[in-house]
């Protein structure tokens, strides 16, 4: 039983890594990793968001849709769940933790909309039709898929502090330099996907 | 037909009622009870959040505001438009306040200072300090990286001709390039004294003329010529006391070095730089062999009769020393009275000026 | 406290709203799809027994498959005068590099494969997607437990193929659903031939565990009503959602023999 | 901000100014991932116009019945609804299409440019404008999504839309399939436009320049 979950985990945070793999949660990544501190805080929001995410539709989808044969109302269930728990999220944060709202300020929202969250929780049923599916499963699953985000996210946000300082070419400025180093990241995660055991 | 219509609606309408509820109930339990006073203030605040009051940004300086026992005017930023306003909101009189400038105490730019080497590393401040000190000989002076422009929130800095400088109009004294700069010769010093020694090496004389045409050798004319005795000569450097001056730019005027500058919003006014030491033309150098052969020629005499000559001479150069000397008196009366004459103008223009800020 | 009331009515009547027009129109699509599905699928089933008619699922017991594959179902097709010609075995392999890889293999009477067909598969463009052309007809004639070789690794076995190059996680994919696939025809030949005629196959048919009875393979003879139960009384804890259209067809099918 | 401008302003807005993905940089996820193919770009690009356009008009029809509080989820119910319809009918009509676009078809509801258009501008402006504000940006995202499909599909796979163009003898570039070219040809191309920008800013300054002497 743990060596399937070590496989899930491991598969989810390095070989098919959600951001630098399987291109989910761009928007974010490139948006908030300027500085690794608000990036460690937008890492640590999304993990929490992923776990409780992949908890509640799976049971949303085994518990509600299948027995009533409702699998195309797959999204539109699962985009509500993520939508209202980030809203909850927000209220939570801003009452509780107010220095770490002001720092992801805009970057909540942003989070219902990252494709990564609704990535994890349509894959939770559809990827793992070989492995069977349970609870504790899908958890492990949203929980690496989040630290993978957010280890991809800090790698990044630490190279891009370095651009800053460094000497980069006039018409390079910006955008174009960040989407450079964060193909030479992916590269880097491409690595892994040689890892199969 | 009718269920495969009908249950979709239930199962997603009871989601969204369930999360209706829940959110309209998270919504109570989780309002923030605010002083609505934060609101209003945050609206008056710049909202820079530059950490100028001493605070983690405008909203904590609010919240602390309406806790009370904060000082309404601590806004760098705002200066007095802002604490007024405050005052309304809080209904407290606002204290007037002396509005303070950053001043680079530098002006090495590269064609005047003497540069170790030539530091190929990231375009930051940090980087090169690390590297040995700087490319800069003079240890203490700006290194030009413009660490302090990148943390500068109101764009109040730039770097003109490889030292940093600062625009007095945009600069709001929040602190935060006197806080970034490696070398720390950024200081925050008050409207007021237009005129800085931009210098801050304490080597000595001789050290720091090898090092930068412009440095302060500590060689204490400003300090003599100071009709109002703010300047003091400290470990090999000048440092004028604000509370004193009267910019009555004599200093500036006196300095062999040209290290005094007047600061004005486009830049610094140095006074006319110093003559470069005149090239010699050939004759020159063969009357200068012809001399020097000459002088040979006199130490083959006895050593007597040469002690007699040197002592003659040394005679002559401290007459003519003393001449000078009386000169530079003569001329420092006149000046005194021209300077106080300059004061009393200064000091109606300053009076003036305070008033129309109290006015307006 | 009228505040949350209005906010829970709100969303309630635009969920409701929305869920109605799904409701609607997937009432509309569904069928709709649901003939493509069986019209694609049956296609298919032509195409890899070309002397084949018609087709009905064979329900003997199927081997335990590896870890990753999962055989669907073996399909027996039969000539117009119901002699067998061949087996179609349909099967899914979730280790291929973007995931699933849904193979449907033709096997003859003698268990060697007449065609190999990747009907659904997410693999990269350019590369993996390479295994729907015609690299795929190597299989043809090869029987059990073909191995892929990289560059003429395998040597001078007879039952190899060559892999993609630069894709060789689709290709082992492929081959490991192809290998599972025959290994179940084969197991059906040898029952059917050896074993004694139809009437045994249900009692065999019940203990499906190999699959997930979410499938519900619900053998021709079985009674609809157990049928009906297996489907509804499954509890989430066995059941897998049917990631593919082929697992739905199956639904379908149990659907029109229940009614 | 209820901005005046006209309706053809607006649809060009989309397409060139503030293209979402040029220059807003958003929907970045179905950008990196689809653009593998041209085919697949262009079906992308015309089932998310599709859907924005319908919320833009949904939305901005409902923008004075949904109060703020539950804001962002109703918005994500609507586009959720037409991505799940469009889904279904592209399954049941156009099966082709749907099998190849696979998981990028829900992934279109999270696609940022949708929820960010409905939250910028259409719970602010009419419907018309909203309408023409959707198709430009659909467009906009459909051609720089075709363009990169391009580039990556050329030089990836040595076709163009699956007609092969090279001879045998050509070696794709397999990293321009991968997901690192996806990076690599949207930095380049990016750094191209600020070339080309820059060009034409620094005409526009010296033409400035000559009229202010």
């Amino acid at each position: 039983m743990v060596a399937d979950l070590l496989i899930i985990a491991i598969g989810a945070i390095l070989i098919n890594n959600f951001v630098l793999v399987q291109f989910l949660g761009i928007c974010p990544f490139l948006g908030v990793s300027k500085k690794v501190d608000t990036s460690v805080g937008m890492g640590f929001a999304v993990i929490f968001v992923m776990a409780c995410a992949s908890i509640i539709t799976w049971c949303v989808q085994y518990y509600l849709l299948v027995p009533f044969h409702l699998e195309y109302l797959q999204t539109i269930a699962f985009i509500l769940v993520i939508a209202v728990l980030v809203q909850f999220v927000e209220m939570f944060l801003k009452k509780s933790i107010p220095s770490l709202y002001s720092a992801l300020g805009v970057y909540l929202p942003l989070i219902t909309t990252n494709c990564a969250v609704l990535g994890v929780a349509i894959q939770n049923i559809t990827k793992f039709t070989g492995v069977e599916m349970s609870f504790v499963k899908s958890l492990v699953y949203g929980v690496s898929a989040g630290i993978g985000f957010t280890i991809a996210i800090v790698l990044f946000a630490g190279v891009r502090e370095r651009l800053e300082s460094s000497d980069v070419p006039e018409f390079l400025k910006g955008m174009p330099i960040t989407l450079v180093t964060a193909a030479l990241l992916s590269i880097a995660f491409l690595g892994f996907s040689g890892l199969s055991f | 037909m009718f269920n495969s219509i009908l249950v979709p609606i239930l199962i997603i309408g009871g989601m969204g009622l369930v999360f209706g509820v829940l959110l309209g109930v998270a919504s109570k339990v989780f309002a923030v009870k605010e002083d609505e006073r934060i609101p209003k203030i945050l609206e008056v605040l710049p909202g820079a959040n530059c950490g100028g009051c001493g605070f983690a940004g405008c909203s904590a300086y609010a919240a602390a505001l309406c806790k009370g026992g904060v000082k309404t005017n601590m806004c760098p930023v705002g200066g007095e438009t802002v604490a007024n306003q405050i005052a309304e909101i809080m209904g407290v009189t606002a204290e007037k306040k002396e509005r303070m400038v950053a001043r680079v105490l530098c002006n090495g730019s590269p064609d005047r200072a003497v540069q170790k080497y030539y530091f190929d590393g990231p375009r930051d401040c940090y980087s090169a300090h690390k590297l040995g000190g700087g490319e800069k000989m003079c240890p203490y002076g700006c290194l030009g990286f413009g660490s302090c422009v990148k943390v500068c929130k109101f764009d109040a800095i730039s770097i003109q001709n490889g030292v940093a400088y600062v625009n007095i109009d945009k600069c709001v004294a929040c602190g935060a390039c006197a806080e970034e700069c490696p070398k720390k010769v950024i200081k925050i010093l008050p409207l007021r004294s237009k005129y800085t020694i931009n210098c801050k090496s304490v080597e000595k004389g001789k050290v720091t003329r090898h090092d930068c045409q412009v440095g302060c050798i500590g060689c204490g004319i400003c300090a003599k010529t100071c009709p109002k005795g703010a300047i003091s000569i400290s470990d090999n450097l000048a440092v004028i006391d604000p509370a004193k001056c009267v910019n009555c730019g004599l200093c500036a005027q006196k300095c062999p070095q040209k290290a005094i500058n007047k600061v004005t919003p486009e830049g610094l006014v140095r006074p006319e730089p110093k003559p470069a030491k005149p090239k010699l033309t050939p004759e020159q150098i063969e009357a200068l062999k012809a001399k020097k052969a000459a002088q040979k020629k006199d130490q083959s005499q006895p050593a007597g009769q040469k002690e007699k000559e040197v002592k003659s001479e040394q005679v002559k150069a401290d007459t003519k020393f003393n001449d000078v000397v009386k000169e530079n008196i003569a001329k420092e009366a006149a000046a005194r009275e021209a300077g106080a004459a300059i004061a009393r103008a200064e000091k109606e223009d300053v009076t003036s000026t305070q008033e129309i800020e109290i006015k307006d | 406290m009228k505040e949350i009331l209005t906010l829970t009515v709100k969303l309630l009547l635009i969920t409701a709203i929305v869920a109605a027009l799904l409701g609607g129109i997937n009432m509309v699509t569904e069928p709709i799809i649901a003939e493509n599905n069986e019209a694609t699928f049956q296609a298919n089933l032509k195409e890899l027994l070309p002397g084949a008619e018609s087709f009905e699922l064979d329900g003997t017991k199927l081997p335990e498959p590896e870890a990753g594959v999962k055989v669907n179902g073996v399909y027996c097709g039969m000539a117009a005068d119901g002699t067998p010609v061949g087996y179609v075995a349909d099967a899914v392999c979730s280790e291929g590099y973007g995931g699933d890889v849904v193979v449907m293999t033709g096997v003859d009477t003698e268990g060697k494969i007449t065609k190999v067909k990747v009907t659904e598969m997410e693999e990269t463009p350019g590369l993996g997607a390479k295994c729907q052309t015609d690299w795929i007809n190597q299989y043809t004639g090869l029987t059990e437990n073909i191995v892929v070789s990289k560059n003429g690794s395998a040597g001078d076995n007879p039952n190899k193929i060559d892999a993609i190059s630069g894709a060789t996680i689709t290709s082992k994919a492929v081959t490991k659903a192809v290998n599972n696939s025959v290994s179940a025809v084969i197991v059906v030949i040898n029952d059917n031939s050896g074993a004694a005629p139809e009437a045994e196959a249900p009692a065999e048919g019940e203990a499906v565990e190999g699959e997930a009875p979410a499938d519900a393979e619900a053998v021709e003879g079985e009674a609809p009503a157990e049928g009906e139960a297996v489907e509804e009384g499954s509890a989430p804890e066995q059941e897998e959602a049917p990631a593919d259209e082929t697992a739905e067809i199956d639904a379908a099918e149990t659907e029109g023999g229940a009614e | 901000m209820e901005n005046k401008k006209g309706y053809l302003s607006t649809f060009l807005n989309g397409l060139i100014t503030e293209n979402p993905t040029l220059v807003l940089f958003l929907g970045m996820c179905p950008t990196l991932a689809v653009t593998t193919g041209v085919i697949n770009g262009v079906g992308m690009g015309l089932s998310t116009t599709a859907v924005l356009i319908c919320s833009n008009i949904v939305i901005s029809l409902l923008r004075k019945f949904i109060p703020d509080k539950i804001r962002i989820a109703s918005y994500i119910v609507i586009i959720a609804g037409f991505v799940t319809i469009v889904q279904m009918l592209l399954n049941a009509y156009v099966p082709a299409l749907s099998s190849s676009l696979g998981i990028y078809i829900p992934l279109i509801v999270v696609n940022c440019i949708i929820l960010g258009r409905a939250e910028a501008f259409a719970n602010k402006n009419t419907v018309g404008k909203s309408a023409l504000d959707g198709l430009g940006m659909g467009l906009g995202f459909t051609c720089s999504l075709c363009i990169i499909a391009a580039v990556r599909e050329i030089l990836g796979a040595g076709t163009f839309a699956g007609i092969p163009l090279f001879g045998e003898s050509f070696q794709p570039v397999s990293i321009m399939i991968l997901p690192p070219g996806a990076f690599l040809t949207l930095g380049v191309l990016l750094a191209v436009i600020n070339v080309i920008g820059g060009r034409i800013k620094k005409n526009k300054s010296d033409d400035t320049e000559k009229e202010g002497i």
